[in-house]
């Protein structure tokens, strides 16, 4: 199987605070993994850190470049701008002129013209888990994505995602809530990595 | 590049109002000094050069504020981050953006108010000339500024205290050559050290900026 | 029968669709007759030579300037008492003529003031207070455009019009007294020039009635344009489920 | 009342580092006029009270955007408007957080600056006295404009184009004390003009913010 | 019983859309009511109506002056004070001077003197949501709570929630997700009320 992430003992911080130790893991093209755990645990942190939004302690991440598209707990939305609009900012960004599938797949098309101030939050959510879609990466990194949605909504991003596991696509995952996305779904339960050591800045063994 | 330039722009003229909006703060300013100065027409004719390169500075930092901390409040920078671009081009497509939106105005709108603050017929050349080659360098720094003062709510004070000192130098020379210009005396060496400083200025400074804005999203 | 019943908008309609055209014809002949008679039948004047007839347009436009603003003061007052759309619309479309009127006072001012006084510019009570009033239009316009809601943008563009009228009025006392003592500006005071000349007082009452008929055509087509704007937008909402 | 008024002032002194930074930010300024119009002593003096007002208005502009614009996005004001206190005073209550971190501090560091600017001896005084009764009106006519921008993100540039017409009464009355306080010419006119202006301002002005934050949160 | 709200022929817009019409019910004291419906319906702002911070289109809310307390997406909290200063703050401005049983209520004790702009996701919500308690506020409008929420404080607002109607308090919820509050809860359908009937401004029909 072709492995499009693997991360070998992964130790992140936040603000002088380590939060979880030895994380080891792998994942395969065409799969997903829900992580849980308990507010606070680092999940967030965490997925910041795989993508190379924030370095990590210490530990390894194997993943070719430009592998990740991020969904964070920010919608990234600009108000100001029409939904379709923003769209097509992040498909020029990405080099990808066709924002009418990714519209669609959210059920967006009738509220292509709207400006995204004006949309209810799981609008807002919709059309900020759009941008994935327009991202044409293989592996989507989502923070809880399903906040917000309708329970309809929610089965379409199942779908989605599913169909991005079957082109090939990898997804890793952050929900507190239930998402059906099949056999090749595996649940990691974060919390047993957790870690209680406090160090202080990455230099910090230095003042001891 | 282009997308973040056109979207910045498309942002600063939906929501800011654009062009039309910073022509008129400037005019607004002049007359503010005027009536605050008193309407001597020898007095403002004296001092019109250096007030207007002090706009100019002024009207930068209003703006600077929100070059970086919108897009950073609701995680856009992260996506651009993680995005298939250089970080350096996004700092420049942003200070691009912002010159666009006051440093052009202020240099269109500049011979206006030399008008209404009395400038020397001899003088207009010389301070558009020293407002086009300045600003951008104003707005260079200031996206600099902006990227360190990155996440700091209400940054606003704490970012001119930054900046300003920054200014100082492009100030000299800017207002040297415009004043000079007004009574007409040499002004070679203010012209090439304001030319240099903003070659230097636009070439190095957004390599800095990127820097500082990748350790600020850490 | 009241005369709130126009404040319906297609009532409205009606009644400035019939009374439009005589309007628009009452302010051509008037502003014919004023401008040329002022420009081809008067003397040129002693002191100002030929550029005194800048006057004709110079003072009609400074005027509707002013009152331009005082009628945008009503209307917004009208609307936020008793809520007549038209009102609102009204005070809308009133804005851009009263800009440009300004602008114009302004440019012919300055076009004037180079041959009399040498300078395009001088800061003179008057001239200043009309770039005071410049600037109050210009906010006033730039608040409509940036509201989304019509009626958000109608209050709070209304209540902007009441405050800054008290402080319009505040600015030209203080405009004046800024610059008493000063002996900027003792030319401009023209009231002793139109005593002199009735020669020029009397074209210059028809080019200022061709102006406010002139205003009230620009306003009526502003408003019916307006209220078109409006009613296309009900529709469209409509039809979009 | 209270509580919104100490949240604002920790709020400032937290993020925008309060009183120190905006004292600097007046004496930056203060240097850049000086360096922009040209070491000329003589101008200068002639220009020092002026400039100081300017300086003034512009440090209201700086921060006036964020009274209500960070409330409002965070949904803060939402809850302050269903709290048991009337909107009136928790406009005021913000204009008085304002004043505290701009006018104030202005008020004390502008002896220093008159002295770096050459005012002459005489004009202290009246300088300090025109800044105390005219800043409080700056600060609450800038409420205004910001209860009207409310909602309106990168509101910057339209907010100084709607408030600076409306400063233009205050600026005039208090530069003109400074000014004839500085070559000690009567100045009772400007004075009770200025102290009327003020008190008609914070006496009313508040009444019509709160109608315009309603309007603008509806 | 004793009725704190009752709304009738509540009929609701935004930006020229009628969202609802005809919505009626009644809230008794101790009773809890979950709504339920598609994002962009119009629950946000229905909340929004009937909190009072927006007006209906039509229709009648009776309540007591001062009854609700609101909870909305947004979490409204200040990330450059610390969790107990922002909780003090609205202490101050609801004349009740213990925030202990809120932090305790919602296991913020540990946080109490972190800047709340650390927080992470969920924690920041246990922080909005224990404004409700300080503000001792007859009756709750909560928008979507458990939003970001793990189980376990899902499991603590339910408690909270219940010890409010026990004292005599009442709700009006919102949420996608599954909230398990006894007997005295209902669940409403706003589906129900749909409308598709467009308004422009308040005075619309004259335009036509
Ligand atoms: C010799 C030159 C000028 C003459 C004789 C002149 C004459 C006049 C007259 C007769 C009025 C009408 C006053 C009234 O009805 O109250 C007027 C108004 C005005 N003029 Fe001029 N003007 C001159 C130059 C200028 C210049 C150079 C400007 C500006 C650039 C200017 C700007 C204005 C403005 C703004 C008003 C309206 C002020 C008001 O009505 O209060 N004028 N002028
Ligand atoms: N910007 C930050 N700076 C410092 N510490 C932070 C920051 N953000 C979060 N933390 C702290 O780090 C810890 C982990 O936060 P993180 O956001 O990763 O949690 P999480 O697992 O995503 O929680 P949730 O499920 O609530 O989203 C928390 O205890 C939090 O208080
Ligand atoms: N500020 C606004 N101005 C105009 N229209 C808005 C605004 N906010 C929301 N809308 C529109 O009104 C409709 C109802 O929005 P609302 O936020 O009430 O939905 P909601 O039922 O809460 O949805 P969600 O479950 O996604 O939160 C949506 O179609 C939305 O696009
Ligand atoms: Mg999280
Ligand atoms: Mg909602």
């Amino acid at each position: 199987m072709f492995m499009v992430l693997s991360v070998q003992d992964l130790c992140i911080a936040r603000s002088g605070q380590v939060l979880m130790t030895d994380v080891n893991f792998e994942l395969a093209a065409g799969q997903a993994l829900i992580f849980k755990g308990p507010n606070g645990l680092g999940k967030t942190t965490f997925l910041r850190v795989i993508s190379g939004l924030q370095p990590a302690l210490s530990g390894k991440i194997h993943a070719k470049e430009d592998s990740f598209a991020y969904t964070a707990h920010a919608d990234g939305v600009k108000p100001s701008l029409t939904v379709a609009e923003n769209l097509q900012f992040w498909a020029d960004i990405f080099d990808n002129q066709n924002i009418d599938t990714a519209l669609s797949a959210f059920g967006l098309n009738d509220l292509k013209s709207r400006f995204a101030g004006l949309l209810s939050a799981g609008q807002k959510r919709r059309l900020c888990l759009a941008r994935m879609l327009i991202s044409n990466r293989p592996v989507w990194v989502l923070d809880e994505p399903s906040v917000s949605l309708d329970t309809a909504s929610v089965t379409q991003l199942e779908e989605v995602i599913k169909q991005h596991l079957q082109n090939g696509g990898a997804a890793l995952i952050v929900t507190h809530g239930h998402l059906d996305l099949g056999p090749s779904c595996k649940t990691v339960n974060l919390g047993e990595y957790k870690s209680n050591r406090a160090v202080y800045g990455d230099g910090a063994e230095a003042f001891l | 590049m282009r997308a973040v330039l056109l979207r910045d722009l498309r942002l600063a003229m939906r929501v800011g109002g654009g062009f039309g909006l910073a022509i008129m703060f400037f005019l607004i300013v002049a007359v503010l000094v005027a009536l605050g100065v008193g309407p001597d027409v020898a007095l403002l004719s004296d001092i019109s050069s250096g007030i207007l390169w002090v706009i100019a500075l002024l009207a930068c930092l209003l703006s600077l504020d929100r070059i970086f901390s919108l897009d950073y409040e609701d995680g856009t920078l992260d996506h651009l981050v993680i995005a298939p671009l250089p970080l350096e081009s996004v700092v420049l497509a942003k200070a691009t953006a912002h010159w666009l939106t006051t440093g052009l105005p202020l240099g269109l709108v500049s011979p206006l108010v030399g008008l209404m603050l009395g400038l020397p017929a001899e003088g207009y050349l010389w301070l558009v000339l020293s407002l086009a080659l300045g600003t951008p360098a104003l707005s260079v720094i200031g996206t600099f500024g902006a990227a360190l003062t990155l996440g700091l709510k209400r940054g606003g004070l704490l970012l001119s205290v930054l900046i300003l000192p920054l200014y100082v130098p492009t100030l000299i020379f800017g207002a040297e050559v415009a004043r000079r210009g007004s009574i007409g005396i040499e002004l070679q060496t203010p012209l090439w050290m304001l030319l240099g400083l903003s070659f230097g200025v636009v070439a190095i400074l957004p390599f800095a900026s990127a820097a500082v804005l990748r350790i600020n999203l850490r | 029968m009241s005369l709130w019943e126009y404040a319906n908008p297609v009532k409205f309609l009606n009644l400035s669709g019939r009374v439009l055209p005589w309007v628009a014809l009452l302010s051509a002949i008037c502003l014919v007759v004023g401008l040329i008679w002022g420009f081809f039948f008067t003397p040129d004047d002693y002191r100002m030579g030929s550029t005194v007839k800048i006057i004709y347009i110079h003072v009609p436009a400074a005027l509707m300037a002013i009152n331009a603003w005082f009628m945008m003061l009503v209307a917004s007052l009208i609307w936020l008492i008793r809520r007549h759309h038209v009102s609102a619309l009204a005070a809308k479309a009133a804005a851009p003529v009263g800009l440009v009127m300004t602008l114009i006072a302004l440019i012919t001012g300055a076009i004037w003031g180079q041959p009399m006084w040498g300078t395009w510019w001088a800061w003179d009570p008057r001239l200043t207070s009309f770039l005071i009033l410049f600037q109050f239009y210009i906010g006033y316009l730039a608040l409509w455009k940036a509201i989304e809601n019509p009626d958000s943008a109608a209050d709070l563009t209304s209540i902007l019009c009441i405050v800054g009228s008290v402080f319009a009025v505040l600015s030209r006392y203080a405009v004046n007294f800024w610059n008493q003592g000063l002996h900027q500006g003792a030319s401009l005071s023209l009231d002793k020039e139109k005593n002199v000349a009735n020669e020029f007082y009397h074209p210059l009452l028809f080019s200022i009635a061709g102006f406010v008929f002139l205003f009230l055509v620009l306003v009526l087509i502003g408003t019916r344009s307006e209220i078109r704007i409006r009613r296309a937008s009900v529709i469209v909402a409509r039809k979009i489920r």
